[in-house]
């Protein structure tokens, strides 16, 4: 068990990419149940307070990161700053991340502004992908977000994105205020 | 602006004063523009004219209600990229294990599975190659190998794996003139062989071909395009 | 000094060279001795047993490493690795699903290197498969891309790659970049 623990330890250490506890199973010879225990093990013993390194879940599996308050600290062993994203990009991103498959007319429609200069941009930074061709006349192209995204924002999958706030909840208020109601609520 | 509240006269200003800024620079941003204030303007004149039924039932849906959903909806996506912006991002908060190295890795190469390279990836190797690719390079080689009877065979391969597709996809955006005429000439012939229609839902939009004849007839023009010869 | 001693272990964590002490007081901005008591610290408790890390003194400072014993084990990682695919694969199998069936003579002709190589890997890979053989003199052999290429990317059919028409209607420059326009309008 402790062996099988170390193992597990080196492996989600060596690894590139988050490893999923199926993975963990398959490169550790061994059963789901197993690799579960030792995990759950892992994550209590390294998220506990002391550790500057924690095991998260991220993009559907588990991965080593740095905790978050050390951030400030270690910006200092960077060589160059991240390029910043932009408010543009930000909104792209959440547009796509929320709605996908998406065509590029449909977020230009909620934008109002000529979005592919931002998009490619995201293409580019892998955090966003092609997906297919939307079934209508012009087949234009579908995108969604990439896993990168996901390990991007250290979210577990997409359901993990934070809640919208519902535009449908309007305030009673602000409801009488329009003298026409909209047709469909 | 609340927008839930809009003041009509307000905006319309707003957008007409844009507009008269924009139109000498740019006519696409000055046609969104456009489009807005119409609406906008639209939605004045049902506030101004009386509500009756009729006129409901028939002009359907609040233009207003259209706009404040679209609104609505865009300032929620604007307020998660700006929780985006907030969540720990990798490599500005977060960082993932650089050093921990292993002295057996490089010992082994790795074998194939599966590769991380996206279909953007791939469109953008072959958009940076065509690029690049020298005009009078890329008619010699065109030259070497254009007959009609082969871009008969390549379009008739291409039909083979959809029954339609649009006019514009057969015409690379690298083609050369030469490869472009020939290209068309393919087409017709095609046509008039019955293999493929043409179709257009109304003037100046999107042509598309559609696929007439068999799978089987198609690879027949593929497979023996020779007794074609065209050349 | 916890908090100290988690800065330090991400310091490590993060770097891609082994930290020296001096280096590790200058990054944490701190002295010499108060890094030797942290360091000491991490030391004793990753090389106790059961960790499948170790920190470890290497030529110029102090690094993470895996523990030797799990060598066999982690080897089985380094097989699942997915492989980066070389630009030039990548551009070859790009003119390759552009523009089949095409000979190896044309490949090369674009690329204006020998293809051979690159080729033969993206055929092992089943990545590409020969579609027969050009009717010209030496009957060159035509490539054209598998099945399996359209599972990798998600494709529903050829017809479903981005066209380079919409493809550049992301980027204005880019459409202005291009030598030619074809007949779209």
């Amino acid at each position: 068990m402790t062996e099988l623990k170390a193992l597990v330890e080196a492996f989600l250490f060596v690894s590139e990419a988050p490893l999923s506890i199926d993975k963990l199973a398959e490169l550790a010879e061994t059963d789901r149940n197993e690799i579960k225990s030792v995990t759950a093990e892992l994550m209590a013993q390294y998220n506990a307070t002391g550790h500057g390194i924690r095991l998260m879940e991220v993009a559907g599996g588990l991965q080593f990161r740095t905790a978050p308050h050390l951030a400030s600290g270690l910006r200092r062993l960077q060589k160059e700053r991240p390029a910043k994203m932009s408010p543009a990009a930000l909104e792209t991103l959440a547009i796509i991340a929320y709605r996908q498959p998406v065509t590029r007319a449909e977020i230009e429609y909620l934008r109002g502004v000529d979005s592919g200069g931002v998009m490619k941009t995201l293409l580019e930074r892998n955090l966003l992908r092609i997906l297919g061709k939307k079934d209508v006349p012009g087949r234009p192209l579908l995108y969604g977000t990439t896993r990168f995204f996901l390990e991007m924002f250290g979210l577990k999958d997409l359901n993990d994105l934070p809640t919208l706030k519902e535009f449908t909840a309007l305030d009673p208020e602000m409801v009488e205020a329009l003298p026409l109601e909209p047709g469909d609520q | 602006m609340d927008i839930y509240d809009i003041r009509i006269g307000e905006i319309t200003e707003q957008y007409l004063a844009v507009i008269d800024r924009m139109k000498q620079l740019d006519l696409d941003v000055a046609g969104e523009f456009l489009l807005m204030a119409a609406q906008l303007v639209h939605i004045k004149s049902r506030l101004l004219l009386p509500v009756s039924d009729e006129v409901s039932d028939e002009e359907g849906e609040d233009p207003r209600a259209e706009l404040v959903r679209r609104l609505l909806e865009y300032q929620r996506y604007k307020e998660a990229g700006s929780l985006f912006e907030r969540l720990p991002q990798l490599d500005r908060d977060i960082f993932l294990n650089h050093g921990c190295t292993t002295d057996i890795f490089p010992a082994e190469t790795p074998q194939d599975v599966d590769m991380t390279v996206s279909v953007y990836q791939l469109a953008n190797a072959f958009h940076l190659l065509m690029k690049n690719v020298k005009t009078d390079v890329f008619h010699e080689v065109v030259r070497e190998s254009l007959s009609v009877a082969d871009y008969i065979a390549k379009i008739s391969h291409r039909m083979t794996e959809c029954t339609r597709m649009a006019f514009h996809d057969f015409f690379a955006d690298s083609f050369s003139r030469a490869e472009l005429v020939v290209t068309f000439l393919a087409l017709l012939e095609l046509i008039r062989m019955r293999m493929i229609r043409i179709e257009q839902v109304a003037s100046f939009s999107e042509i598309w071909l559609a696929r007439v004849a068999s799978t089987e007839q198609l690879q027949r023009l593929y497979i023996e395009e020779k007794i074609l010869d065209y050349d």
